[in-house]
């Protein structure tokens, strides 16, 4: 790290927590166990064998300083400012939230290697403040149009733990009782929309919510999320444009973490800022850095309240950066090592725990209590996906269509 | 009593599900202002209101895809595509997000959208309005198709489908649009059950399966036959996905023969599937006769050649008669071969 | 008109123009011919009985004003300026093609009234400026992508009338053998792509041919047309942003009229301006009026200079008009009389001839001259295509496939 | 003589086409630097520059029809779809531009374009990444589609496709990649002809049609049944668009019995389009006994169920069992049926 560095969190005398919680989150299971019948395209871009302990050894350097949630960072990235019309309980509760998903997806990522459930993995780690922030202050009725990284936007509205680890397991008891892709998280209850893997689909879906809302004389508003590499697809350019003529009352946030799988944000597009797309479709788009808590929580709300208030559309590019490969496989080595330190060097959590003890909100003791409740309750979120039945084949032989018809039989094929 | 062509069927039944159901909306290309480039939609934006009635940008994937997301907040979405050719660039939407959100959400949310689109040849469109495709969507479960040929399907296939909880994809013959007129009386409100083909006409020898602007040309080829003593069975499939295997089935059984006729290019057209459905499963011997008749395989559409222009429609209507003559030999030939007391087996 | 006109281009005692030509270019048949079997979307739009004969006589009027290329228009539409590196010859070899192209679709449009050909016509009239005058610079082997409404690309670029005429005819000489649509103008000779009607796919085409020029080394550059309304389509940016981002050899032309067919721009786009999308892509976008030659001139001269020499796309848009209806027997009576008139007083070929007498480069008789030559090769275009033979239907089964394949046999249908 | 995996056959073969003709770039996503999320590109980009090899931006559609153009300047395309399930924002360039270029141009144009993309279920795919779409493209003349099953055919597949004149879509099934090798001398230039399907193995007994993964089921099933006396005919069909009908036609007409077996739905499958093709014409007594072995219809995939997850590979393994049980029950059911002889009617 750099020199730059403020004082630990917790002091610099004690021994780094990230041993403890290593430990606590230890490895019940061989790394190899996702190999086998499983073959995708992750697989295939597993390193070499020669380089798999590396890769792996510093997978899990990289988690321990992650779940190090009050880790030193440069002082340059020191956050101050305010978080507009936000109670002090709320910034609390907010950040039991960021932590409950930093803790959450390092879980998810050990259970992968342990073989504990099949798929792929696609960590959030690093991008936690992007879509969590926004989510949070919504409704609970609002829309949210989900990506294929946003763990966040579901954590942030509230969705309970067991129901995203029931998802990651395909278990009966998530929310589609085990039929849809592990990772793509949603809850109709709390209005998370479920992800469609397909990029861009869902910023569409969005845009037909916030219309019906519209036209339904509700005051409900929508958000959609997406990546950087996203924004290239036609379905960005529709969405927004017919939004931007509507004026629906949406929030479109761009989580520019620089890469879209392995292709560089300068061959994606050849703008500086992404918030320039809005620039085609008259509504403001705004950058900002999206791992200062602060500044998502005032972009976001003010983006709310336009959007609430019937003035339309707000596009913000969070930039960003996800600590970890595309999904949980890819040894992400089209990047170098030093932009991956440059970006963990301004992990949003640490930024804003500093914050809340600057604003003497947060100590050790408060702290520790965050930790045990959200370590709680993942334990118990696993346990619930463990113990759920796996579905029957024949359980996905439902739902095909809403009604009945004489020359439909599911099993004939026909 | 008022005596209404398709088109009036299909602009008064939209009026009277608008006004039944505040949760309905119209969106599409040139839908109000305009009317709709065939008019289907005269009249609704001046009935609902710029709300419920979107004149959209020329955004065919925002258009079926935005669907979703209204219906899950609680509406009925109407979305119009301007021609079938233009529902390639909703493919996408409609395939992978709208037919399979049920399923996803394991039942969680319907989807009841009626996508209504003119399709079909005859009336000099050209490359790019004249298509019948649809058989890009047959191997789409989770999706409904309806293809009326009836002034009184085209108001009871509509009313069903905006009724309906599945999306449902209608598609409605520019040829037919105001070549046919029916009377359809005011109060009656007509629905015509999704699912169900309809034997438009009895016979024993032969059995002729189309739809939509085919299924007249089946009838009329019907008409013919009969002053031979030939009596061929009309079936209008109404829904073209999920088929109505049982009533196919069940008329081939007793005719032993089948013509399947429609408009798209035989390969790999629906006159495939149909086909299977009458094949497959016939595990003992199976005297059956199936002919497919549809258009050349040539990549414009069924009816028609591929220019707007003169010379086109002469070439057309020769091989508009084509059709008509395939048919008529195929069913002739057919009928020495009358079996039917063994054929027993499509079941 | 308005009392802000400045002296007519062929003396004010002259009688107007309008009636001979109209008596040269006659109509020869009834007027109801197209109708019949042909029944589209544009003889369902077409006005009710009783408004007919008010809408053919406003046609008819506004033919008469459209070919009097010298007719009066207001002062304040008064050109001034030079055209870069525009020589005298091109400026009066341009003006001819522009000439051309109008008395080219005035002709049509009767020609189509009396039935002589069938399917339908859209008309460019008004717009002439805009694809025209960048085409003309174009190089014979450059790549032009037309859409729906390019009459000019073709012109512009040279391609001899008699095979445009035979495109509209759907005669045997067209370039496609009679197969294609109607009025869908391209020549492979002439570098003019055959235009797709699917809105925003040539476009793409388009994009394509500008990154086939750069991979192979070649110095050519590619223009791509499209409408204010084909802005919307997800192709619109998927195109913009994969030459943005390569840099790519190409002029984007935006013709925007104000209607994408009914609708008004204002349900197509939030903007002002639609160069703005191009802020989208991080290349330059520019606004210009697109009925003053001499500004298409120079922008689209700089454009093409910047696509030649390697510095990558610009969009430039063209504010314009279209006089008639999106096709023929559209009433376009969504559009309100002021807004015609107003449109129709910054008619593009006054103004450049005005210019062009002020200039001293054209009087009466170079014009004569220019008038007797279009209108011999349209004559001669027209009698090339009514004595092409109308090819069979069985013409068109052959090159569905360039190679043959054991079970293919396209009679049989598979 | 080095023995190959499917997918390095084809990576193998794009390294010698387009080192032999420089007009040939690829381009699609994560190709480039990653070197395919399957590694079927690897070690191009080094080879032959960021020029030729164009990691693209998430833009299916622009990566599709942006070939047209380039191919109208010169270039020999080679675009990647990244997954089978993510060509469907590409339908719309590939059916309505690319497929109909060559016909609308009367053949001034050729479309010398080859699209590869994975496809198919087994890998726990889930629902976005396991489809098997084929059928949608079946009703496209003007499109050749091609899935080689084989390693020597994914290399003389892809080299006869590059080198066509004709757009063609190259579908490789995923489940093959690394699960079958071969020996490929280095010198030979592999090529499969286009349109020709290949008789496996030979039976006289009745006809599995099959290609892709399936076809490698259908050889299991056919050694299985040879124990029992059985002789199965095997087809592998290597095209499917247009089909060698004659190869087929032919092999039924010997066997008089066909099971069709393919992933996708049997809904609208390309069974359908294969049944037609086998009973279509046979106007005179056809004792035929036909089956398709497709998925059930559901909106995912052939093989495989719904989730990445664990449970759905249980479910799934029973399903692919079904295919097989269901494939043994027709074929041995079918040979009381056989009387050769009279079966002349097929062709
Ligand atoms: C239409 C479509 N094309 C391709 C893919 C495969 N894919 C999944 S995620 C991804 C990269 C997305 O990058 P970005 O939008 O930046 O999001 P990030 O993964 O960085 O969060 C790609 C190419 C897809 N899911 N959908
Ligand atoms: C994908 C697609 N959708 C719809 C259409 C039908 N259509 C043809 S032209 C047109 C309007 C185009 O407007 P604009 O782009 O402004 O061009 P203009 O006609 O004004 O020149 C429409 C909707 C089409 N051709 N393609
Ligand atoms: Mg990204
Ligand atoms: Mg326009």
């Amino acid at each position: 790290m750099t020199e730059e560095t403020n004082r630990r969190r917790r002091g610099k005398e004690e021994a780094p927590p990230a041993a403890d919680t290593e430990a606590t989150l230890a490895e019940e299971a061989p790394e190899s166990a996702q190999e086998g019948e499983y073959e995708t395209e992750d697989v295939a871009a597993a390193p070499a064998e020669g380089s798999k302990g590396d890769f792996l050894s510093e997978q899990r350097r990289r988690e321990s300083l992650a779940i190090d949630v009050t880790r030193d960072f440069p002082d340059k990235y020191r956050l101050s400012g305010a978080m507009e019309g936000c109670s002090d309980e709320q910034k609390l509760e907010l950040f039991e939230r960021l932590v409950k998903l930093r803790l959450f997806d390092a879980r998810m990522r050990k259970l992968f290697r342990q073989g504990r459930f099949e798929g792929t993995y696609y960590s959030q780690i690093g991008q936690e403040a992007c879509d969590a922030v926004l989510t949070y202050q919504m409704k609970r009725d609002d829309f949210v149009g989900p990506s294929h990284r946003d763990l966040g936007a579901a954590v942030g509205k509230g969705v309970p733990l067991k129901f995203l680890t029931a998802q990651v397991y395909n278990r009966v008891d998530s929310p589609d009782g085990g039929r849809y892709t592990a990772c793509h998280y949603w809850h109709p209850d709390y209005g998370v929309m479920q992800p469609a893997t397909s990029i861009m689909m869902n910023w569409i879906a969005a845009t037909g919510a916030a219309f019906g809302y519209k036209m339904l004389g509700k005051d409900n508003v929508a958000a959609a999320f997406g990546g950087d590499g996203a924004t290239a697809h036609g379905d960005f350019h529709e969405g927004c444009n017919f939004a931007g003529v509507h004026r629906l009352p949406i929030v479109y946030v761009i989580q520019n973490n620089l890469w879209a799988e392995s292709l560089p944000l300068h061959l994606t597009s050849a703008l500086e800022n992404l918030s320039d797309r809005a620039k085609a479709f008259g509504f403001p788009g705004v950058s900002i850095d999206g791992n200062d808590v602060l500044a998502v929580w005032n972009a976001t709300r003010a983006a709310l309240e336009r959007a609430r208030s019937g003035e339309g559309p707000t596009l913000i590019e969070m930039k960003t950066y996800r600590w970890f490969g595309h999904s949980d496989i890819d040894p992400a080595d089209y990047r170098s090592d030093d932009e991956v330190e440059a970006w963990m060097a301004k992990d949003p959590l640490p930024r804003f725990s500093a914050w809340l003890e600057d604003e003497g909100l947060l100590d050790d003791e408060t702290l520790g209590g965050v930790v045990e409740r959200v370590e709680e309750e993942i334990e118990t979120a696993v346990d619930f996906a463990e113990s759920s039945a796996k579905p029957g084949a024949e359980t996905f032989l439902s739902e095909v269509y809403a009604e009945s018809y004489p020359g439909f039989d599911v099993r004939a094929g026909r | 009593m008022a005596s209404l062509s398709y088109i009036e069927a299909i602009n008064r039944t939209l009026h009277e599900e608008m006004a039944r159901d505040a949760t309905t909306f119209l969106i599409g290309e040139d839908i109000g202002i305009y009317g709709g480039v065939f008019k289907a939609t005269r009249g609704l934006l001046q009935e609902f209101g710029p709300e419920r009635v979107i004149d959209s940008p020329i955004s065919e994937s925002l258009i079926a895809g935005m669907t979703v997301g209204a219906a899950m907040v609680g509406c009925r979405p109407l979305p119009e595509i301007q021609f079938a050719d233009f529902i390639s660039p909703a493919f996408d939407q409609i395939v992978q997000q709208l037919a399979r959100f049920r399923w996803r959400t394991n039942g969680t949310y319907s989807m009841p959208v009626t996508i209504r689109t003119p399709y079909g040849g005859g009336v000099g469109g050209g490359v790019f309005h004249s298509q019948s495709n649809e058989a890009w969507f047959m191997n789409v479960p989770g999706l409904v198709m309806v293809a009326p040929s009836t002034v009184r399907d085209a108001a009871g296939l509509l009313r069903a489908a905006i009724r309906s909880e599945d999306p449902v994809l209608y598609w409605e013959h520019k040829k037919l649009y105001r070549s046919i007129k029916d009377e359809l009386p005011e109060d009656e409100e007509f629905v015509t059950a999704i699912g169900e083909a309809h034997v438009a006409r009895e016979g024993r020898d032969v059995t002729a399966i189309s739809f939509g602007y085919t299924h007249h040309l089946a009838m009329t080829a019907a008409e013919r036959l009969a002053e031979d003593g030939i009596e061929v069975e009309v079936i209008d499939l109404r829904t073209l996905l999920p088929l109505d295997t049982p009533t196919i089935k069940e008329s081939v059984a007793k005719t032993g023969k089948a013509v399947i006729v429609h408009e798209a290019p035989k390969i790999g057209g629906i006159g495939g599937e149909i086909a299977a459905v009458l094949v497959v499963g016939s595990l003992v011997l199976a005297c059956l006769a199936v002919a497919v008749v549809g258009t050349v395989a040539w990549p414009v559409d069924g009816s028609r050649g591929g220019g707007e222009g003169g010379q086109l429609v002469q070439g057309s209507r020769r091989l508009r008669g084509g059709i008509a003559l395939t048919f008529l030999a195929v069913a002739a030939l057919a009928v020495p071969l009358r079996r039917r007391d063994t054929f027993d087996v499509l079941n």
